[in-house]
């Protein structure tokens, strides 16, 4: 029996797998639901609750999915199609917030109790990509519970799901204290048992808020692994005996929003939206030096980038990446142009428990901006706070990391660039509603042929590129560290599963 | 003297403070006999109080006294350590405070007070300590002491908490007693009640006591002989009747002028010009010289020496041979005035 | 020191009836009472100290009356109902024939406060430690619009050297006085508003007795220059003896004796005044036994029944447990409150025998 | 006796009405809880069917009686934030603060009360100067940073204690505590220096000054004079004296623990309400913050009350005086 | 009485009776007083002049230089050449300028929750003192109830609250008046109940019957007899608590509901200094801690040499 003592900074925020789209709380619930499918750590699907999957033949806007047999959930009930048609319609709930994901299915047929069908609005080539956060539930056990529908976490509902799990994962939720403790204990039916090593046989999952409290926990023995490790905390901990720590770029970019759209900013004193203005923008663009927030503020852990796309995904291009010189002088001409010479003073929110020294990039970013006339109030505050202050409009300019588990540009352009309506653009608080861009992200929906598929995002890209509505940072490097007994490499979305994990003692 | 149960020699207390060193008592001299009762006086501050604590060693830190001797029979007490003080505190010396409101630890009944003092000195059980308790209280006076031992010191009245002071004081039979102003803090008439407690008892012991006290009254009442002060030195020492009727020093004889009388006819009463000096600011020669009225030169001078003269002891220059006129004793006629 | 009575205040003096100072039924009870709640649960009554009970005296112009009484008998709290500072429950009081307490005479009041001041028990406490002393007497002045500017500080000046201390002294502070001098400031402020009429609350009672004569002294120096009314307030009988020109016994809240300072120490007539005097302590030697009197001063919350003082009175007789004596008048121009008095069984012993 | 208790609980009674009505002020007024509940897209009606549901809608005191009568009965609504009852998010929280604060309190008192014992009488000696000096700069520094201080050293440089958590627990009814393993005890260790070392400091101070006081009392002084021994004097008379005084004080402080806790919990992560506390805080979690308010006045209330009924023991001039005296 | 009141009034009666105790002398004679004042002054005086003093304005963002950042203290930073006297943070903040203009946000919130809880308490005490009666068991009561709440949970409630009823866009600016009020608010108890204590002991002294006997209005009486009495019970409370509240402004940016990050107070740079306990950039949470360390305790030993040298009964 091995217990994996697991820290970071945050506790994940729910335990209902459709309320909310955020790593830390996915990555808690991966070890107790499933999905379809997950993505391996080199990028690969790997079957998990579908063996098998593809586009039918006859019509591309269906997928079938054949499912995992002698699968069954914590509760004992078996795992089958109808629970998959549940889920999916779970997630396509208003209070989802996973909506976006599945909203291009129609209609999920039950062929039989192994066998679905997902009937999608137009072809969806991607769609297995988007599904491997997509967990499933138990229909069963979420009617018995009065949960049918997750958990509006933005209005802070009470909720069973919320509190409670029942996956067909290989752990069972012993526990559950927000903020405080998190326990899971292995599951004796887990569908996977001569399949893993599954060496670890209990999970005490901590939020320890505190760095330097964190990495000492590690230090002393205490936790045996630990995420969002403090860049500068890396060497130490990597001279350290018996402490092995791993690192590699996650698949998400870190980037600044600000609202286009609207005629007036709130959090700020500015004369009408200074942000409406592609000057202004093109001018903070300039200003912004993503070298010098590699160089000290990530100690070089991150790669300074030009575009929300990460690197890794299906879309992604040169030219994409690259950034404009630091150029001051340029960037006030533009102020100057757009008629904010004397410059303007707006708040920049922040969350400083969320990604990599989150708090210090916007201090930076403070700084910068500063030289241009744009005098920045910083509010720093919990990711539990950020979030839904995005998600709310609450916020004329912040700071984001986006990943993308799809590995598409789509699911960038659907939560970032789509206008927000038709169930899309959630996390799109720049209020950018083009209909034009909108269109253009449809038809990348619609079109079932690869190579045009790809063509067409590059013509989004140009597009959105233009219109430089985000400014981009950089792609953070994670690192994790752990006692050596473990070895768990970084995976590109920062995900992990315990099933995997084989201990060397 | 030999046989004097107490006797104080050339006694000097100081006080290191802020300012510098503070000589609160400069060359203290007396003796008790047994038997005796002996009156100190003086004004407020002259350190009458600070004798008591000096000869008790209970001076308040950082007093200490920094010279001369007191023996109690014979044996020196003064610059004893706390042990060996403790066995003569209370079982040899006993005390008696100003404020019987205050001597009395209010968290303790009378009983255990007087209880655990008994148990300490006569190593008693506690059954004997208890009955000894209720009869000293009865012997002091206490109504009902059965019932009353039992008693918080609250709920006793003035004069019957400084009774039970004296009880206290004199619960191991201490062959001395010191009253630091025993009954200032009562009523006139309760006063009279006290003080014929404490006389009786000292009488039908044989017990030798110090009263300490300013008001000339009492003194003349209870005391045997008196001693004055006057900023922390001897002014005369001498039997009562001596020096409340015909006082030698020009300080006593003023003090005994400024006291309203019950027979004279309401007339002026003597004034001594100006206040006592303070400790640090004690004039050169005699203490009393820029008040006096009949100052010579050398009283600006030089200390006057303790001068026998008529059966009373005096420090005054008046007394003294080599002074040009040796004056008589005279009564109490220091000039009014202007 | 202390300049010439202006004109209209001699006028107003020779107006006036011989009394400055008419107390008439005074009555002042405090309410100790526990809480209402504790009463409630314990069922207990109100509890009332009957701080002073229907005294009556007056006070001729030029005049000292003293009032000497054990600690408790209501001395300190008639002081403060004469001068205005404690609200009497019951009876007048009447300064110049103007009813201080009467509402209705509210807007005379400030012109009335000139006219009496009071000197204090504490004259350490008595002074504000925070203020100069010329600050001190000027505030009286300033307050009654009497001097402004410079004539205040001549004034201030004046006032310190009528009580023998020099105006150099103002610019100092309290503390750095000696107790002595320090009434002598009080005094000082007391006469600024040039006062006919001095409550005297124990005013040397703090003080020793070498620095009491001077106080003594000067108030009496004052008396007779300025003319001044005393009420003067003391425990010790000696004191008194010296000050007063009539003397008031107080027990237990009530007079039991008024007579001339002279005739009451020849022939006290109450026996609670004979013992008084009896216990006064025999500094002149004269052999006299010291007789105290017997008994606890009895509880003023619940005093005893009839005369307050018959559980003590060596004279005691059924009448005095029953009924309470009223003051009548002896031959001699005392007042004296007692039934064995009023019918002769108090025998006529002079002091300091023995009449048990 | 009995008037005194009652008059007591009538105080707490006040008190406790009084930080109810702050507690319901913040909740009627911060924010809109409507708002809360529902989310944006509620309709005008459901809007106003929420609100007569929650009875928004009644005059104010008849809002401020339901919120008392509620939360009399522990009732204090639903956390914004996890979406649970408020009651029961303390209650599980409860038993690491009150653990963590009891021995605290316990470590607080009695190395404070002997501290200011010995310093007390020997204000001279060396040890007492030291003491003295050191005691300043406990309250000197920040809580946080000694939490921090410590934990760098003993559980980072040292490794002897754990740096954060409760450990392992036991679950006996209700009540989960550390106490009974090992873990749990170690991990008890230097959160509870960290939060008694103010509090120590300040009734180690406290009970000095007292007893210097009561050392030149003058009984005392007499008790000296009777030749009573030393030890005696000092442990029996003096001691006694300054506890009076002490105990009420120290009462409050202790009572203050609990509060105080939220710094400690925050630095070493201990799962209990304070930490509960500081989030909600962040979030304008009202229903949590408004039932923490109650809840430390509860325990101030109660430890007033145990306060003086202790006071009421020690000291016989209360007893016979009746419960209020001049 | 209740006995905690005379407690208090035994207390106040205790610092009451200093007044004539000579201060300067008692100060010359203690060379760790004079340390501790030169400490302070020097701190309090650079953080005044910190404008003219420091070499950096580390509340202009402009002025940073991000490439400056991590610079340990007296080295050359290899990118831009820059020193830094106690080194740079990783902002690129002269981590020296941060402590004097920290230092400057520290003792502006301190002093300023000290004066107002100062001027509150000592009202709310004066008038329950002399007044006495129904306005002083209101005071009372309030003040029992607000004693329960010590300063941190206050104060973290009326940030709540006021993160509540603020507009967004005022948040930040307002939160150094946040602070002086949630840190001022929750200490006026303490002068409230001593101010009152002293206020009772001098009411029944007779200088304040002899101005009511010559008429003078009660608001004279307090503000012009009683008041200059109660002073050195206020004095020693005042250093105390500015003590006090540099600590609570600290915790309360540790806790993160202080200033804003970029004007941050000795506490914020506490806050950010921590994170660099184990990586070796020790400078940047060494410093800040000592000065505030320096600063916190200095005052404390100011205060408590007050105490002890207005109270001559210590003497
Ligand atoms: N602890 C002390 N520190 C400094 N000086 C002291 C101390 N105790 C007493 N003195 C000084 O010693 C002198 C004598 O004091 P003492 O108490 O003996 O006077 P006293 O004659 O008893 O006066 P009282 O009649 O007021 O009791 C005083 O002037 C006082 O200033
Ligand atoms: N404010 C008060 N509240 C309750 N009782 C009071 C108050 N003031 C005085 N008394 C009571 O009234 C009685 C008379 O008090 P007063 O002060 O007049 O006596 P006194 O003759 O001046 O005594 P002393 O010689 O001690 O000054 C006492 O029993 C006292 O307890
Ligand atoms: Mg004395
Ligand atoms: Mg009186």
């Amino acid at each position: 029996a091995e217990t994996l003592r697991w820290a970071r900074s945050a506790d994940n925020l729910t335990m209902d797998p459709h309320s909310q789209n955020s790593g830390p709380t996915h990555v808690f619930n991966h070890q107790i639901y499933e999905p379809l499918i997950i993505r391996d750590v080199d990028g690969s699907l790997r079957p998990t609750l579908a063996t098998e999957w593809g586009i039918s033949e006859d019509d591309d806007t269906v997928w079938e999915f054949t499912l995992r047999e002698g699968v069954v959930f914590h509760n004992g009930n078996d795992f089958t199609a109808e629970d998959v048609a549940f889920s999916i319609e779970r997630a396509q709930k208003p209070t989802s917030n996973m909506k976006e994901l599945v909203a291009s299915i129609r209609e999920v047929e039950v062929v039989d109790d192994h066998t679905v069908r997902f009937h999608t609005d137009g072809p969806d080539p991607i769609l297995i990509d988007k599904l491997t956060n997509l967990f499933m539930m138990d229909r069963e056990w979420a009617e018995e519970n009065n949960a049918t529908e997750p958990q509006n976490f933005d209005a802070g509902e009470e909720h069973f799901a919320a509190r409670n799990a029942n996956g067909t994962g290989p752990y069972v939720l012993q526990q559950r204290v927000p903020d405080s403790r998190n326990v899971a204990t292995l599951f004796e039916d887990y569908w996977g048992r001569d399949e893993f090593p599954l060496d670890i046989t209990e999970i005490l999952y901590t939020p320890i808020t505190a760095a330097p409290t964190r990495v000492a926990a590690l230090l002393s023995g205490e936790v045996d692994f630990v995420q969002d490790v403090p860049v500068q905390d890396i060497a130490r901990l990597e001279q350290t005996a018996g402490v092995r720590v791993t690192r590699g770029p996650e698949n998400r970019t870190i980037f600044l929003g600000m609202n286009v759209g609207d005629d007036q900013i709130t959090h700020g004193t500015a004369e009408g939206n200074p942000f409406a203005s592609r000057e202004v923008r093109e001018a903070i663009n300039m200003a912004v030096d993503r070298e010098a927030i590699q160089q000290v503020v990530m100690r070089g852990e991150s790669q300074p980038l030009g575009t929300l796309a990460p690197p890794f995904i299906n879309g992604y291009q040169e030219w994409m990446g690259e950034y404009p010189e630091v150029d001051l002088d340029r960037a006030l001409e533009l102020m100057e142009e757009a008629g904010y010479g004397d410059g303007f003073q707006v708040t920049l929110h922040c969350p400083n428990d969320r990604y990599v020294n989150d708090e210090g990039i916007c201090q930076a970013v403070v700084g910068m901006l500063g030289r241009i006339g744009i005098t920045t109030s910083l509010e720093s505050r919990s990711l539990s706070i950020h979030f839904p202050s995005i998600s709310n409009l609450e916020t004329d300019f912040y700071l984001l990391g986006w990943g993308v588990p799809t590995f598409d540009s789509q699911y960038v352009f659907d939560f970032l660039y789509h206008c927000r309506r038709d169930g899309k653009g959630s996390w799109n608080a720049t209020r950018l509603c083009d209909d034009e861009i909108d269109a253009m992200i449809a038809e990348i929906a619609g079109e079932g042929d690869l190579d045009a598929r790809n063509e067409k995002i590059a013509a989004v890209w140009e597009r959105v590129q233009e219109g430089i509505y985000y400014i981009p940072i950089h792609v953070q490097t994670i690192a994790r560290a752990m006692g050596d007994h473990l070895d768990i490499p970084v995976h590109p979305e920062n995900d992990f599963w315990a099933k995997d994990v084989a201990v060397n003692r | 003297m030999t046989d004097a149960v107490l006797s104080v020699r050339n006694l000097v207390v100081e006080f290191p403070t802020r300012r510098g060193i503070l000589r609160a008592l400069d060359g203290i001299s007396f003796d008790v006999g047994p038997g005796e009762i002996l009156g100190v006086v003086g004004e407020s501050g002259a350190g009458k109080s600070i004798t008591g604590s000096a000869i008790i060693g209970l001076l308040d830190p950082p007093g200490r006294i920094a010279g001369g001797e007191i023996r109690l029979k014979g044996e020196r007490i003064d610059n004893l350590p706390t042990e060996r003080l403790n066995r003569i505190r209370g079982k040899r010396i006993g005390m008696v405070f100003q404020d019987p409101l205050t001597s009395l630890n209010p968290l303790f009944t009378v009983g255990q007070q007087l209880a655990e003092t008994i148990q300490h000195h006569l190593r008693l059980g506690e059954r004997e300590s208890r009955q000894r308790a209720i009869d000293l209280l009865a012997e002091v006076g206490i109504p009902a002491p059965e019932a009353r031992i039992d008693n918080y010191p609250h709920q006793f009245s003035g004069g019957m908490r400084q009774r039970v002071v004296i009880a206290l004081a004199l619960c191991a039979e201490p062959d001395f007693v010191i009253a630091d102003e025993p009954t200032t803090a009562l009523d006139v008439s309760v006063q009279a009640q006290v003080i014929q407690v404490f006389r009786r008892l000292c009488r039908e012991r044989g017990t030798s006591a110090i009263l300490i006290t300013h008001d000339m009254g009492v003194i003349a009442e209870a005391a045997d002989r008196v001693a004055v002060l006057y900023a922390g030195r001897i002014a005369e020492v001498g039997a009562v009747r001596d020096v409340l009727k015909r006082p030698l020093h020009p300080y006593t004889q003023g003090l005994m002028g400024s006291i309203p009388s019950l027979t004279g006819e309401g007339e002026r009463l003597v004034q001594i010009p100006g206040a006592m000096p303070r400790l640090n600011a004690i004039p050169e020669g005699c203490a009393f010289n820029p008040r006096c009225p009949r100052v010579m030169d050398i009283c600006r001078r030089e200390r006057p020496p303790l001068i026998d003269a008529d059966g009373a002891c005096v420090t005054c220059w008046l007394y003294d041979e080599r002074t040009e006129q040796p004056p008589a004793r005279e009564a109490p006629a220091v000039g009014r005035p202007a | 020191m202390v300049g010439p009575a202006p004109a209209d205040l001699v006028a107003r003096r020779e107006a006036a009836s011989d009394s400055v100072v008419e107390v008439r039924g005074l009555v002042r009870d405090f309410d100790v009472s526990a809480s209402w709640l504790h009463r409630t649960l314990s069922g207990e009554p109100r509890r009332v100290v009957k701080a002073v009970g229907g005294v009556s005296f007056d006070i001729r112009r030029g005049e000292t009356l003293a009032l000497v009484g054990e600690s408790g008998s209501g001395k300190s709290t008639i002081a403060k109902m004469v001068v205005g500072l404690l609200p009497p429950t019951a009876g007048s009081i009447r300064i110049d024939g103007t009813d201080i307490w009467d509402p209705a005479n509210a807007p005379k009041l400030r012109d009335l406060r000139r006219r009496f001041q009071m000197i204090f028990q504490d004259p350490f406490a008595s002074l504000n430690p925070r203020w100069r002393v010329r600050d001190i007497i000027a505030e009286p002045l300033d307050v009654f619009g009497i001097t402004r500017g410079r004539a205040t500080r001549d004034r201030v000046g004046e006032l310190l050297t009528t009580v023998k201390l020099t105006p150099e002294d103002g610019e100092k502070y309290p503390h750095q006085f000696s107790g002595g001098q320090r009434q002598r400031i009080c005094i000082a402020r007391a006469l600024a508003s040039e006062p006919e009429f001095l409550v005297c609350d124990e005013p040397t009672s703090a003080l020793d007795v070498s620095v009491q004569a001077q106080i003594l002294n000067l108030m009496r120096d004052l008396q007779d220059r300025l003319g001044l009314t005393y009420l003067f307030i003391s425990h010790n009988l000696a004191v008194v003896r010296h000050m007063a020109d009539r003397i008031g016994v107080l027990y237990l809240g009530g007079l039991a004796e008024v007579a001339p300072a002279k005739a009451m120490f020849r022939d006290p007539r109450h026996p609670y005044t004979r013992s008084l005097i009896d216990a006064i302590p025999d500094i002149d030697m004269t052999g006299r036994e010291r007789t105290p009197i017997t008994g606890e001063i009895p509880n003023p919350l619940d005093p005893p029944p009839g005369c307050t003082f018959h559980p003590r009175c060596p004279f005691a007789r059924e009448r005095c447990r029953r009924e309470v004596p009223r003051a009548f008048a002896e031959a001699s121009g005392a007042l004296v409150a007692c039934h064995g008095v009023e019918e002769g069984w108090v025998g006529q012993a002079p002091a300091g025998q023995k009449a048990v | 006796m009995i008037a005194f208790v009652l008059r007591r609980l009538a105080q707490a009674t006040l008190v406790l009405l009084i930080v109810g009505f702050v507690s319901f002020s913040m909740f009627r007024f911060i924010g809109d809880p409507i708002n809360n509940m529902m989310g944006q897209e509620a309709t005008l009606e459901q809007r106003a069917e929420l609100a007569r549901q929650l009875g928004l809608d009644q005059p104010f005191p008849v809002q401020f009686a339901r919120f008392i009568a509620r939360a009399a009965t522990g009732d204090f609504g639903v956390s914004y934030r996890l979406g649970r009852p408020v009651m029961d998010l303390i209650l599980e929280r409860l038993p690491a603060t009150l653990e963590l604060a009891l021995v605290s309190a316990l470590l607080a008192f009695f190395v404070g009360v002997s501290l200011g014992v010995y310093t007390a009488i020997r204000p001279r000696g060396l040890a007492s100067r030291f003491v003295m000096t050191a005691s300043l700069v406990g309250v000197s520094l920040p809580t946080f940073l000694i939490g921090i201080g410590l934990i760098y050293v003993f559980a980072v440089e040292l490794g002897w204690l754990p740096s954060f958590g409760r450990g392992q627990t036991v679950q006996i009814g209700g009540w989960s505590t550390g106490f009974l393993t090992q873990s749990g005890l170690a991990s008890l260790v230097l959160p509870a220096i960290t939060l008694a070392l103010y509090q120590m400091t300040l009734i180690m101070r406290l009970v000095r000054a007292e007893m210097m006081e009561v050392l030149r009392s003058d009984y005392i002084k007499f008790a000296r004079a009777r030749g009573l021994p030393e030890r005696r004097v000092n442990f029996r008379h003096a001691l006694k004296n300054t506890m009076v005084p002490v105990i009420t004080i120290t009462g409050l402080q202790l009572g203050s623990i609990i509060a105080f806790a939220i710094v400690t919990e925050t630095v070493f992560q201990w799962p209990g309400v304070g930490l509960l506390f500081i989030t909600s805080v962040q979030f304008v979690d009202v229903p949590v913050m408004a039932a923490y308010l109650m809840l430390i006045g509860l325990v101030f209330v109660v430890i007033n009350l145990v306060v003086d009924l202790l006071y009421y023991a020690v000291d016989p001039r209360l007893r016979v005086e009746g419960a209020r005296g001049h | 009485m209740d006995v905690r009141e005379k407690l208090v009034q035994r207390l106040s009666r205790r610092i009451y009776a200093g007044w004539d105790s000579d201060l300067a002398h008692s100060f010359r004679s203690s060379p760790v007083t004079i340390i501790a004042a030169l400490v302070a002054l020097t701190i309090i005086l650079a953080a005044i002049f910190a404008p003219w003093i420091a070499p950096q304005n580390p509340f202009d963002p402009r002025q940073l230089n991000l490439m400056d950042g991590f610079t340990p203290p007296g080295q050359e930073n290899p990118f831009t050449g820059n020193t830094f006297l106690l080194g740079s943070d990783g902002q690129g903040r002269d981590v020296f300028s941060a402590i004097l203009y920290g230092a400057r946000v520290s003792l502006f919130v301190g002093f300023f929750a000290v004066l107002f809880s100062l001027v509150l308490g000592v009202t709310l005490g004066l008038i329950a003192g002399y007044v006495g009666g129904r306005a002083d068991a209101v005071i009372m009561r309030i003040a029992d109830v607000q004693l329960t709440f010590p300063v941190i949970l206050v104060a973290l409630l009326i940030f709540g609250v006021a993160r509540g009823f603020l507009p967004p866009q005022h948040r930040e600016a307002m939160a150094v008046y946040v602070l002086i009020v949630a840190i001022g608010l929750s200490d006026w108890v303490q002068y409230a109940r001593t101010v009152r204590g002293a206020t009772m002991v001098q009411k029944s002294r007779e200088y304040v019957a002899a101005a009511r006997l010559i008429g003078r209005s009660p608001f004279a009486i307090m503000s012009r007899h009683v008041l200059p009495n109660v002073t050195e019970p206020i004095l020693v409370i005042a250093t105390i608590s500015l003590a006090l509240a540099i600590i609570a402004e600290a915790t309360l940016s540790f806790l993160g509901v202080g200033v804003p990050p970029t004007q941050p107070s000795l506490g914020t740079l506490i806050r950010f200094g921590q994170g660099f306990l184990f990586s070796g950039e020790w400078w940047i949470l060494l410093f800040p801690s000592l000065t505030l360390l320096a600063l916190a305790l200095s005052v404390n030993l100011l205060g408590d040499w007050l105490r002890e040298a207005l109270n001559p009964r210590l003497r």
